[in-house]
């Protein structure tokens, strides 16, 4: 086979996709189900108005906020598993400040996004300091420190900021007008939120692309002894890559409570931060294809309630539908190679 | 058993590596393989022990077409290879490494074993202690453990690649003295090195490769220019050292303690002079490389001092030290060295581009081009480090080091080079010293370190001798210093 | 708190740690070979489904464990052949087959959320369970119980005194090496995972058929990486892992024991300390053991590398391309 | 649910915070929703189950309503008390459309919008008898509660059942009440989320292991009756209570001392009846057990099924605890009773009043665990 002729090309793009549906159309219908009934479902619950349009786009902007600093770790070959954890730190923050302070929009929104951020680099902070002086797996770092960060969160919904009437697991009281990230007309979209996870995907691709950061991180995610040696200080440009990620992340966590749900619930995060990993993987580590691997992920969550409610399809089956794509691209990544190899 | 290779091809993507390949090795012979780097003698030797398959071509043993798909193949054949690099597992003990791959059975009788070990050990004069940890070994005793070992599988062609590099004269002499009685035994012993005067020593026959290919086969006694000739197809000649030695004081070190998980060194001291080359002699793992990297600002001295040009560096910062003017060249290129993945150009982004944000690639490319063309490395700058061949790799790394320098570390410069890249590099290294940088250099091979330093410090089992003359010191002293005699 | 109340919970304890003790154990052989299968939380989840709804249909348990370790060790098999015939990243296919698998458990296993189904009978051991103390903690369990500590002793058998379990080790801490001695590393690398992946399948279906009996959404989420983590803490030692278990499970059972204890602490912080304890402990045998050990009396030399020691397998997620 | 004739049909929709088939809370609204199909002519429902942001993240309330308005419901049931937050805010945008919330009372507070109705059942009762079937039954003098996070609801339901307990204890065995241990731990949320929560099934177990021998769930799902039966299975001489649904004895009869539910049927029937009739309004019902049968079917909100555990003298005191409860002998929140601080609650002889009752600030004294 020749991997370079543009079709080939074409169908091994294609493939994941047309695996994942096939496998998946199989289950469906195992279960007696009409798959094609299912994904018209799917594609119309996701796009039938433009207030689902503007619904998926709302959604895409947490994960791309995620993806986009998950792209940073990964180009210093870090395993980020705790962007939950900084997008929580995010969301806390930006619901301490919109707490502890009375302002006007014009002011309180930029110290939000501060917040966002600044929750989420700290959060990076932490795990890099465990990465680099703790020797800890930022895995596992990452992944104890989110559940840490869930676990605050419902602390301080049950306890300090429970809300008048008591306190529920429906998280805060709703945040002031304030603090609302300005809408799109009568949708739940906002411009704003849009327009920074746009900003952010732009200065992660440019950063990647063209600085010497970007060059820095790639050289210690690919050797971190030679670049050690070439006068990189290490240590630090892993803390400041998770310093960084955790930053977009964080804001991404903060949208979530500004943008989003107007107050602070206890999974805050909505899984957004497990999804960029998959987010990034599928997109091939390129900045350039993250929106557009966003869209396919937040278009099959905004569609799947409708599935069930038509069909009484379980929700995990969009989860399947999002995980298997990414499965099989590097399953086809992986046969492309192997017959690239043989092919020389 | 008489060994015939027969018109073996071999390619890695476009490299042909052999081309058409035929050697005849007598029974009962110490056979020599000779050639400059990247000749292909490794990859003709993995082929015979099975490590490697052949495009086309075929080896007969005895006679009969032999068919090696796995080194396990080639074992039960009785053909057995010692590798360049030790091929054990450093994390196990002497003697399960020993074992490993002996037995087909189910338990492991460590009794057995055991007295089959020290049987062979006594045999050959090896002293190992069973429980050791293969990781804590010299390098010339995994190489005899790994001997060891082959004898004990009962193989009856034992392939040497380039054993010496790393070991000492009396182990060298040892390892002679045993391959000597093999071939007495009637094995078939294929030796493969650039030293002309270990084949000398040792073999009766020598097969030059050159780019592949086999240029010629010589008899004992051999011819030396000769042998140089087919080897690089020209005469190479080493320009005598001559010493850039000034009397300004460039370099002190006082009691320089070190230490790491497995050693603690004695105090070392040192005073050298701008332009002065000091070699580091020592076997493997005698503590020069902690030394290397305290002076280098890698590692923190335990106490003691270090000042360059009047600057006391002590335990600064790693960065403080490169900015004084120190580098550090690794041994293992693409461990510590060189970035896999990363273009050459990018190289010379991360290594000499210190300010701006974003990357200034056109500059980047116009030094690189410009430092690769004098290095003469033969690749482009968007070329991958993991793409040049060894000796390349390394003309990358002194191509990237800065102009000037105060202090130049490497740790055994010319490790894999021929004899030709050897020369080359060296003449590049003194003539940095023409600008009064010092160079400390770690090197095991005695020739080097006594033709291209002013003075020698010696290492042993973590002791360092005052520095001397190198040319005052004959090799015979020099070996026994590193024995541990007289230090 | 009196003996009884001790003894009780430690018998808790260690039943409820079985499961982790198979997936370590299993992820423990896994690495030994140098295949990273970080697949373990979304594998435990599939097992314990698969296994759970085999055993309510057929009625047979037997099948039901059966089917999860097939599950567990095509799952792991997934990880390792991608890594080795196709050049995946072995993490980057084991966390994408950890989130898949939760959605995939739980789509499928729709049908038999909260069934009561069938469950491992217990059995005390004549004798041994007589003795005091131990004999009520560790010999009046279920069979599963005794085949943890069966399968802890074997394994350390197998890697430290055949010598199959030499080339074991020696693939994952050198696989060239090994390969030089005629071992077939890739080969055997699928072979473990495989072996080491039908453990994680046991263990999910420990969970659904043994510990937490049935199933339901999630139903054993976060333990694939407490497994994972454990393997690290115990040092890729089976005595140490299965130690590594059954204190975890003990720091579990402290969460719920101590909070009517002390009511004035917020109980969130039970709720999350066994995963920030996972750090600590990650962050305890981070030490350079050597250093250490210089450092201390050398009485205490033993002590310290048995802690603090982690034999990291050398060749662990590396990929090894055979000539 | 699926398909459906068009014409006057009436479609509702509901919200449900667990599984549809967890055999616990939510599957008990489920069961209600197809009783009101079943029960009303030319009346459909659709639902959507696991809506929690564990299992459904990024789904919001408000999302999941368009849906299912876009689906042709007319009526909204949410049934969970994290539900009231967001509930609020969709009846705010759709004010033409009947909400019903389930165990929340911001319609008594006034916060909701206009078209915000709370319903909820007197739970306390079933607990109590809940609590009475543990005093009779237990060895120990140990009864553990398996609760779900702390609020007013489940401080009430935990203390209802804490003084059924000590009143049957007191009346029935002739003990003293200081001698009953009442043990609750807290799991952290309704169910079980996997590093949120405590294990319900570790919660359960260590119980057991602390003495207690009798386990009443206060959560959502089964954990607590499996765990009994468990141990049961291992020769142990424990027992449970479930919850929630009335056919959660089933799961282990052996251990089930019997299970406090709710009956929500016939509320729903009565609650779609009056949006149908374009009388739907914004009430607070905190509805009582049909006394006359707390088992009946068609007209209790709560009622308590007997379980196989229970001998027969056993039953014939529940039943007489029962009798009791109804016609106002005993009586659940009545001084003196003190707070878990010590405080005084209500003095003695007098009747708590009902926000007495519904916000219940803290454990009561005699009972340990933590109170929020
Ligand atoms: N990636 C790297 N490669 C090589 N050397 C490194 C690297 N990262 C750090 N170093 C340096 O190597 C040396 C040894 O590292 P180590 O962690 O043991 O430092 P340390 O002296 O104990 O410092 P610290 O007190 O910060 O832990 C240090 O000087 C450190 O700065
Ligand atoms: N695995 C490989 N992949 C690609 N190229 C290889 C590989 N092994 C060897 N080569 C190339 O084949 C050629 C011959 O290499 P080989 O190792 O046989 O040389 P050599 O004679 O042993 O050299 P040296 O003296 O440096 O050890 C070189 O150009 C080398 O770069
Ligand atoms: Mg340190
Ligand atoms: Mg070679």
């Amino acid at each position: 086979m020749n991997t370079r002729s543009a079709w080939t090309r074409l169908a091994l793009g294609v493939a994941p996709f047309a695996l994942t549906l096939a496998t998946t159309a199989a289950i469906l219908m195992a279960m007696g189900e009409n798959p094609l009934e299912a994904y018209a479902n799917l594609i119309g619950g996701g796009f039938e108005s433009w207030a689902k349009v503007a619904d998926v786009a709302i959604s895409m902007v947490p994960l791309m906020l995620a993806s986009a600093g998950m792209l940073i770790t990964f180009a210093a070959g870090l395993w980020n598993i705790g962007v939950e954890g900084q997008m929580v730190a995010g969301a806390l923050l930006t619901t301490w400040v919109v707490q502890a302070i009375e302002a006007p929009s014009a002011v309180m929104l930029p110290l939000t996004i501060l917040a966002g951020l600044a929750g989420g680099a700290l959060w990076g902070v932490l795990i890099g300091l465990l990465r680099t002086y703790g020797r800890v797996n930022e895995i596992f770092a990452g992944l104890g420190l989110n559940y840490v960060g869930f676990a605050l969160t419902n602390y301080l919904i049950f306890g300090p900021w429970k809300p008048p009437g008591g306190a529920t697991m429906s998280g805060t009281e709703p945040f002031p007008r304030s603090a609302w990230m300005p809408l799109i007309g009568s949708t739940r979209a906002s411009w704003l939120a849009l327009l920074l996870a746009v900003v952010a995907i732009l200065i992660v691709y440019v950063i990647l692309r063209d600085t010497r950061w970007g060059l820095t991180l790639k050289a210690i995610g690919l050797n971190a002894t030679a670049a050690y040696r070439m006068g990189v200080d290490t240590r630090r440009h892993v803390i400041f890559a998770l310093m960084a990620c955790g930053a977009l992340a964080g804001l991404g966590g903060s949208l979530q409570t500004t943008a989003i749900y107007h107050r602070l619930i206890p999974q805050i995060t909505g899984g957004n931060g497990y999804l960029a990993q998959l987010v990034v993987l599928l997109s091939g580590l390129r900045a350039q294809w993250v929106p557009l691997v966003v869209l396919y992920f937040s278009a099959v969550q905004v569609g799947s309630p409708r599935l069930e409610l038509r069909m009484l399809l379980d929700s995990s089956l969009g989860g399947v539908l999002q995980g298997a794509v990414v499965l099989f691209f590097l399953l086809v990544n992986g046969f492309r190679q192997r017959v690239g190899l043989r092919d020389r | 058993m008489k060994i015939e290779i027969q018109g073996i091809n071999k390619s890695f993507g476009a490299v042909q590596a052999n081309a058409d390949v035929s050697v005849t090795v007598a029974s009962g012979t110490i056979h020599g393989l000779l050639g400059e780097n990247g000749a292909g003698k490794t990859t003709l030797m993995r082929i015979l022990s099975g490590y490697l398959q052949a495009d086309s071509g075929e080896i007969r043993v005895d006679g009969g077409r032999l068919e090696l798909h796995s080194p396990a193949d080639a074992i039960g054949q009785g053909i057995g290879m010692l590798h360049q690099d030790p091929l054990d597992v450093p994390a196990l003990s002497v003697l399960d490494n020993f074992a490993l791959g002996l037995h087909r059975g189910f338990w492991q009788r460590r009794g057995r074993i055991q007295r089959t070990f020290f049987n062979l050990c006594r045999r050959f004069g090896v002293q190992l202690q069973p429980e050791d940890r293969v990781g804590n070994l010299t390098v010339g005793e995994r190489q005899q453990l790994e001997l060891v070992r082959l004898l004990a599988l009962g193989v009856r062609v034992v392939i040497l690649d380039e054993p010496t590099t790393g070991i000492s004269e009396p182990q060298k002499r040892l390892l002679f003295e045993t391959l000597h009685r093999l071939a007495e035994e009637g094995l078939t012993v294929i030796f493969v090195s650039h030293k002309l005067e270990d084949v000398e020593m040792l073999c009766s026959v020598a097969t030059v490769l050159r780019a592949g290919q086999v240029v010629g086969e010589l008899r004992a006694p051999f011819d030396r220019e000769r042998l140089v000739e087919m080897m690089f197809g020209r005469a190479v000649v080493a320009p005598p050292f001559a010493s850039r030695c000034t009397t300004r004081e460039a370099l002190d070190i006082q009691s320089l303690v070190v230490e790491s998980s497995r050693m603690r060194m004695a105090p070392a001291s040192l005073k050298a002079c701008a332009g002065e080359v000091i070699g580091l002699a020592g076997l493997e793992g005698s503590g020069q490389r902690l030394f290397m990297e305290a002076c280098a600002g890698i590692r923190k001295a335990q106490s003691g001092h270090l000042v360059i040009d009047g600057v006391d560096l002590t335990n600064g910062r790693y960065r403080d030290y490169l900015d004084q003017g120190v580098a550090y060249v690794p041994a293992s290129r693409l461990e510590e060295g060189l970035v896999r993945g990363l273009s050459v150009r990018e190289h010379f982004v991360l290594a000499r581009q210190r300010a701006g944000f974003l990357v200034d690639w056109e500059a980047a490319e116009q030094v690189a081009s410009a430092r690769i063309a004098e290095y003469s490395v033969v690749g482009t700058t968007g070329s991958r480090v993991e793409e040049l061949s060894g000796g390349n790799q390394q003309r990358a790394l002194l191509s990237l080091l800065p102009d000037s320098l105060k202090l130049l570390i490497l740790d055994h410069p010319t490790r894999g080079l021929d004899l030709g890249s050897g020369i080359w590099v060296w003449q590049q290294l003194h003539e940095r010293c023409l600008q009064g940088t010092v160079i400390l250099f770690a090197s095991t091979d005695l020739d080097e370190l006594v033709d291209n330093s002013d003075r020698l410090l010696v290492f042993s089992g973590g002791k360092v001798s005052q520095p001397v003359a190198s040319a005052e010191m004959s090799r015979e002293e020099l070996g026994f210093m590193i024995g541990g005699v007289n230090l | 708190m009196d003996s009884a109340i001790i003894i009780e919970t430690v018998r808790s304890v260690v039943a409820s740690s079985t499961p982790l003790v198979f997936a370590g154990i299993g992820e423990l052989l896994t690495e030994r070979s140098g295949i990273t299968n970080l697949s373990l939380d979304g594998s435990i989840l599939l097992a314990a489904m698969a296994g759970f709804a085999m055993a309510y249909v057929s009625g047979s348990l037997l099948l039901g464990f059966a089917l999860a370790m097939l599950v567990g060790a095509l799952i792991a098999l997934v990880v390792a052949a991608s890594s080795i015939y196709l050049y995946q990243d072995q993490v980057a296919v084991g966390l994408v087959l950890t989130l898949l698998m939760a959605d995939v458990s739980s789509f499928v296993g729709l049908r038999y959320v909260r069934l009561p189904g069938p469950s491992v009978p217990s059995l005390s051991i004549p004798g041994l369970s007589a003795l005091p103390w131990v004999g009520t903690a560790l010999f009046s369990q279920n069979l599963l119980v005794y085949l943890s500590y069966l399968l802890v002793l074997g394994v350390w058998i197998w890697l430290y005194r055949t010598q199959p379990g030499l080339r074991l080790r020696s693939i994952g801490e050198r696989p060239e090496a090994a390969f030089a001695r005629g071992i077939p590393v890739n080969r055997m690398r699928m072979v473990y995972t495989g072996i080491g992946g039908a453990l994680v399948g046991l263990a999910g279906a420990s969970y659904s058929l043994c510990v937490k009996l049935g199933w339901s959404h999630n139903h054993t989420a976060g333990m694939g990486w407490i497994a994972l983590a454990i393997v690290i803490f115990g040092g890729w030692h089976p005595f140490r892992v299965a130690l590594g278990a059954y204190l975890f499970g003990a720091l579990k059972s402290l969460g719920s024991l101590m909070q009517p204890v002390y009511p004035s602490v917020p109980t969130q912080v039970f709720q999350a300390a066994p995963f920030a304890l996972m750090i600590v402990a990650l962050l305890l045998v981070a030490g350079d053991a050597a250093a250490i050990e210089r450092r201390l009396p050398a009485r205490l030399a033993p002590l310290v590398r048995a802690v603090f020691q982690h034999g990291t397998p050398a060749g662990l997620g590396r990929r090894f391309e055979q000539g | 649910a699926k398909g459906g004739g068009a014409g006057e049909e009436f479609v509702f929709g509901v919200v449900l915070v667990g599984p549809y088939n967890d055999h616990g809370y939510s599957e008990a609204h489920f069961k209600a929703a197809e009783y009101a199909q079943e029960n009303m002519d030319n009346v459909r429902f659709v639902y959507l189950d696991k809506m929690n942001s564990a299992d459904r993240p990024n789904t919001t309330m408000e999302q999941v309503v368009d849906d299912m308005i876009n689906e042709g419901a007319q009526m909204i049931l949410t049934t969970s008390d994290d539900f009231a937050a967001d509930t609020d805010v969709v009846a705010a945008k759709y004010p033409d459309i009947p909400f019903v919330h389930f165990t929340g009372d911001h319609a008594k507070t006034a916060e909701a919008p206009e078209n915000v109705a709370n319903y909820m059942a007197q739970m306390e009762y079933g607990k109590a008898i809940a609590g009475c079937a543990a005093a009779l039954k237990t060895q120990t003098n140990t009864i553990g509660y398996v609760g779900p996070l702390t609020n007013d609801e489940t401080r009430r339901l935990a203390s209802s059942a804490y003084l059924g307990a000590s009143y049957c204890y007191e009346k029935y065995r002739g003990g003293d009440a200081d001698d009953l241990r009442f043990i609750v731990t807290w799991i952290g949320f309704w169910f079980n989320i996997p590093g949120v929560t405590l294990d319900p099934t570790d919660v359960s177990n260590d119980l057991i292991n602390s003495g207690a021998d009798v386990l009443i769930s206060g959560i959502d799902t089964t954990e607590a009756i499996v765990v009994a039966g468990q141990r049961f299975d291992r020769g142990e001489n424990v027992w449970a209570i479930p919850y929630d649904y009335e056919k959660a004895c089933e799961v282990k009869p052996e251990v089930c001392l019997g299970t406090p539910y709710f009956n929500w049927g016939p509320s729903y029937v009565r609650l779609i009846e009056r949006a149908m009739n374009g009388e739907h309004a914004q009430t607070f019902e905190w509805e009582a057990p049909g006394w006359s049968n707390i088992n009946d079917p068609d007209n209790s909100p709560v009622g308590f099924v007997q379980g196989d555990a229970l001998s027969d003298d056993e039953k014939a005191l529940l039943d007489e605890y029962i009798a009791a409860l109804a016609s106002g002998d005993a009586k659940l929140f009545v001084g003196p009773l003190n707070l878990q601080d010590g405080t005084e609650y209500l003095a003695d002889g007098v009747d708590a009043t009902p926000d007495q009752i519904w916000y219940l600030p803290q454990l009561l004294e005699g009972m340990e665990g933590a109170s929020s």
